[in-house]
């Protein structure tokens, strides 16, 4: 079977959703170049009005894709980076999202943020290496982080044909998974459903994103000495709460791996949500980013920041030693 | 200036008195307590909104601002819903979700009010963008005040539609306030200066006028429909009323009473008045209150919705998130 | 003893700290006409070149702060609207807040942004009623919510002197709370640490914000049949974990009650950090706004998004029955 | 053009040479593997760097961007300890906490590269803000590019700026794109009319010639010490090299050949480089090879951060949150 990268997985959803749908097309800083790749092919392929490269002006083209929206239109918009999802801020969690309630019903945004290469890329600094997935979970803006190439594929198709906002988060770590897969059997997959990778008796892994692969790892690791469920919940807002709820009734004990900010992150939810509702035999744990942690350049400082395999380990040994 | 026909002029007499009787009804039942949190009244300001919409097609697309009655009354939209919405009646436009500051009507092509100042500017040029491809020969105008020009967002979105010869009109209603703050303390340069910064043909009008702002904005409407692009519209005008009407209550000076004399002195309900007939005028004023009247009792007489539906429409999909009580 | 109104306290907390600190800026939309009441009586005092006017323009008046904050001044930005920080989101969060790290410690960037009136201010609807501070806290960014003019008085001064960015947020349903004080006791009030309003030994609840006295006033209804003692973080990032630990230690049960939304909140934070650290008797609750709320204009709508007295109290028995 | 001495000559030459050859060494680094996340270099661009700086005073201000080496290294900066910095060394001027695009020594008044195209531009106005008011004669120097002059956060500072008169030197690099867009696809108007629209003095130069840039900014600054206000002065160069050091692995094609040729065929080296004699050329490069050299390998002898020092300067208050393992 032939090989699909992550990288090439997205670029296959949007060259699908292109060809089926005249009203999805694409904009973004570079894409017709397509300096990320994710959008290569797809200028000469659909045309220039179909593959937008905007100015600097991340508030406007954020806006804009609204306005597109609201006359019919699908757009996705390709960040270069995370942060640049700050400048549109406003207009993504008090525009575009707010818009269905607001007035009553009348319209729908149907607009895709994809963010390839979210979180730590060796060596970008401060500025470049956020994960900020949480904060639109928080604020309710549907929000999807894929760690596989078929569930980027499947993810990606699903956020454009989703009627409300939807942000994708590729993490960087992710970027150069490859599968080896049948490319028939790309298909959507749903929002707001998890996937258990592989099957456990003992403790529950939720792992975000590119740290999926993390925990596979670290599960093979504890292979002889303990057996770890591996769930990823692949869209972090809304959450798949029932499959967490079941994959933890069969193993009463839970760890949390994301890739972001430790307080009021998605780690600190899976853990409050399971202390209200879940029965668990023993006290949860998170391994996280630390508390406001501004990713810093030297590549060691940079990886001291992100959760690690022995990190996982050891919270997971924690867990099932209490 | 253009000829008009006698019916024209009191179309644009009609819908300025429509909003000035519909925003002091309005004002009366916020002081009532049935509009709860307020609005931004827009008396002084109204021929803006009726000389802009008598330019356009039904179909053509509008947004608007806090200050946004006038806009989405002289777009067509029933009074009667709009002041429903204003007193967060079910029957309202958003069916009570909105209030004053997001009226849409999107049989309309009203695409809604918006209370962040200048955040409806590039979903106007999308919106535009749209009906460009589409080839309707459509065209969206983006209404907004003198403190959305500072705005970063809205010079953004100057450049997109300049850039991509975008089919919008970017009024400004420069009603000389920001809140409390002038526009010489706040606008470096001019208004139309910024708007030909990027190229975009800018010209300044009486705001007072209905008929000079029909004028300006048939010249742009017809450009733009043309593929010629954009064009800004600065409209200089005044605010009779408060910013917005908790000023009635806690009295904030901020405009010397000399300069709300003169600004008061022209008005546009007396400058179009004066083109009608009095037999006509009187007519369509009581056109115009039964209408209104109509409005506050349709208003008033219809339901509250029920707080179990608080979220309905949150997720256009029909998402039902958890609820706050961990029910 | 007089009588000091929380707004009263805010702009006290300004008067003061401007006399005593040349250094010490206001700006902001409207500040000097002082619309909000917090800036009363300053520009009269303090003069123009130290009560600041702004245009609207938020991003660059954000960074405009930074910057004067970079050449030796301490900014306090007053924003009209919660949502408004979503503006300049970019120049907080990834600017302000990053600078000492990225520098290696070169630079402070003592800014404080202060946002009277935040959360629902009956009839504002969806885009004026925001309680965005969980945001911050995950970003990282100091960040604290006043309860009570004491409270609100001692914190800005704190926030105004601390060497780093801080948020203010002051809730619209604590601004015409009043208390009745001898001036000379208004003191800075350190940030990270929490206070109990209210001793019990069944119970704890952690309240934010207008919700202290929500919280108090439930304390009393139920009096009769539990003994809950009330838990006020005051400053919700950096929190204080041990002042909570020491309450749970003595109650044994939690309950959250958070004017914000659920997921990612920081509700979820206290029930995430209770699961992993405190020994609790019973599972843990939160009273939020639901997931990703936006308010509604209808004033009973606006409502049913708030948390409210009956679903705290219910929250409350249903710990204490577990 | 200003006559300047062979001593002010030279001094622009040598400034130009530096950073020439220490983008040259740095992106060998970045293929060896030293630098870790590559660059954005800024050989072609050197004229505007050495220009502008020459016009500052040492207790002046600058702000730079994603492609700041030039800035950083005129305006003083030792070049060791940029170098160490971009090799994420303890020595480095960020201590290893920077890396390429947030080099800053606020000592000598730079206050920090910036990775976010046109954010720099606020924080300027803020800390000539601050400069006028101590009233101490300081100007603050914001560049940036091409691509920034479409940023709402710059445009509102401009807006800021012009409006309180600050001390302000607004430098676009206008290399003509912004990554692989051109400045006719991206930019409506003109860049100096996007100055002249908020009254701010706004002209072209020559940005391969350092003393043509020398000149405007001269100009400038006296004007902004004199309490003249802001300027902008777009400084037309090229962009010898690629837009980041990734390009040098995955090329992407977007600038025709015979452009980058004719780009190229101006290079500010040459300009300045004419305008010393021999002798003189000779010895700088002379001196500026063995600056260069010292600073690799000080750079590359330096010692790396300690993990366990991660956090350290996380704030400035020191406080420390909860690590991220729970422990
Ligand atoms: C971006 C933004 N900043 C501030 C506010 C608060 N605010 C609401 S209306 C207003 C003044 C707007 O002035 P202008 O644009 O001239 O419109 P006008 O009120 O005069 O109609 C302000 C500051 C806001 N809603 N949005
Ligand atoms: C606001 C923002 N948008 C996008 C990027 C990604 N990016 C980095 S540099 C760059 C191009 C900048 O062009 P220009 O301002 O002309 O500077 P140049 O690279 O030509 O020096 C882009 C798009 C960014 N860093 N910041
Ligand atoms: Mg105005
Ligand atoms: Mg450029």
């Amino acid at each position: 079977m032939p090989w699909l990268s992550y990288r090439k997985a997205l670029n296959r959803a949007l060259g699908d959703e292109l060809a089926r749908d005249p009203a999805v097309f694409v904009l973004g800083e570079d894409v017709r170049v397509a300096v990320s790749n994710v959008t290569a092919g797809l200028l000469g392929r659909f045309g220039p009005e179909r593959v937008l490269d905007t100015p600097l002006s991340e508030q406007a083209f954020t806006g804009f894709a609204t306005g597109a929206a609201l006359a019919g239109m699908r757009p996705v918009i390709e960040f270069q980076i995370p942060a640049l999802l700050f400048l549109a801020f406003e207009q993504i969690v008090n525009q575009a999202h707010k818009f269905s309630l607001m007035t009553g019903g009348q319209t729908a945004v149907p607009v895709t943020y994809l963010v390839p290469g979210s979180g730590s890329r060796a060596g970008w600094a401060g500025q470049h290496s956020d994960h900020p997935y949480a904060l639109f979970a928080h604020a309710g803006v549907k929000t999807v982080v894929p760690a596989t190439p078929e569930d980027a594929y499947g993810l990606v198709v699903s956020a454009i044909r989703d009627d409300d906002p939807v942000v994708v988060f590729a993490p960087a770590g992710a970027l150069d998974v490859r599968v080896d897969v049948d490319f028939a059997t790309l298909a959507p997959v749903p929002l707001g459903v998890g996937r258990v990778h592989r099957e456990g008796s003992d403790v529950t892994v939720v792992a975000i994103g590119h740290l999926v692969h993390d925990a596979l790892a670290v599960a093979d690791e504890l292979a002889g000495e303990a057996s770890v469920e591996v769930f990823d919940p692949r869209t972090v807002y809304p959450f798949d709460w029932d499959g967490l709820a079941g994959s933890v009734r069969r193993t009463g004990r839970l760890v949390v791996v994301d890739d972001a900010n430790r307080t009021c992150g998605i780690a600190a939810e899976v853990l409050a949500t399971a202390a209200e509702r879940f029965d668990l035999s023993a006290p949860p744990a998170r391994v996280t980013r630390p508390d406001g942690a501004v990713v810093p350049f030297a590549p060691a400082l940079d990886r001291a920041v992100q959760p690690d395999r022995d990190q996982l380990a050891t919270a997971i040994r924690k867990v099932l030693k209490d | 200036m253009a000829l008009l026909s006698a019916a024209a002029h009191a179309d644009l007499y009609r819908t300025v008195r429509l909003i000035r009787r519909f925003e002091e009804r309005a004002v009366e039942l916020v002081r009532a307590g049935d509009i709860v949190g307020g609005i931004h009244p827009c008396t002084g300001q109204e021929a803006v909104a009726a000389g802009v919409c008598a330019a356009l097609r039904a179909d053509d697309m509008i947004t608007s601002t806090h200050r946004g009655h006038g806009h989405v009354l002289a777009k067509g939209a029933d009074p009667k819903r709009v002041l429903a919405e204003l007193a967060g009646r079910t029957t309202g436009l958003n069916r009570g979700r909105g209030g004053s500051m997001h009226a849409a009507d999107f049989r309309l092509g009203i695409l809604g009010a918006n209370a962040i100042v200048g955040a409806n500017a590039p979903i106007t040029a999308g919106a535009a963008w749209a009906a460009k491809r589409a080839g309707d020969g459509r065209v969206a105008v983006s209404f907004f005040g003198d403190g959305a020009v500072n705005q970063g967002v809205l010079l953004e979105s100057l450049n997109l539609a300049a850039l991509w010869r975008l089919p919008v009109l970017f009024v400004c209603e420069n009603n000389g306030y920001a809140t409390t703050l002038t526009v010489a303390d706040a606008v470096a340069g001019t208004i139309t200066g910024r708007g030909e910064a990027f190229g975009i043909p800018s010209t300044t009008v009486d705001g007072m006028d209905p008929v000079a702002v029909l004028d300006a904005a048939r010249t742009a409407v017809d450009r733009a429909r043309a593929g010629g692009g954009p064009s800004l519209i600065e409209c200089v005008t005044y605010r009779f009323d408060v910013h917005h009407t908790w000023e009635h209550r806690a009295r904030v000076r901020y405009r010397p009473d000399d300069e709300i004399v003169k600004g008061r002195s022209r008005d546009p309900l007396e400058i179009q008045g004066s083109r009608l007939s009095d037999v006509d005028r009187e007519r369509v004023d009581a056109e115009v209150e039964s209408l209104v009247d109509d409005a506050v009792a349709f208003a008033l007489s219809s339901p509250h919705p029920d707080p179990e539906d608080a979220l309905d429409h949150l997720y256009a999909t029909g998402l039902r998130g958890r609820p706050g009580d961990g029910r």
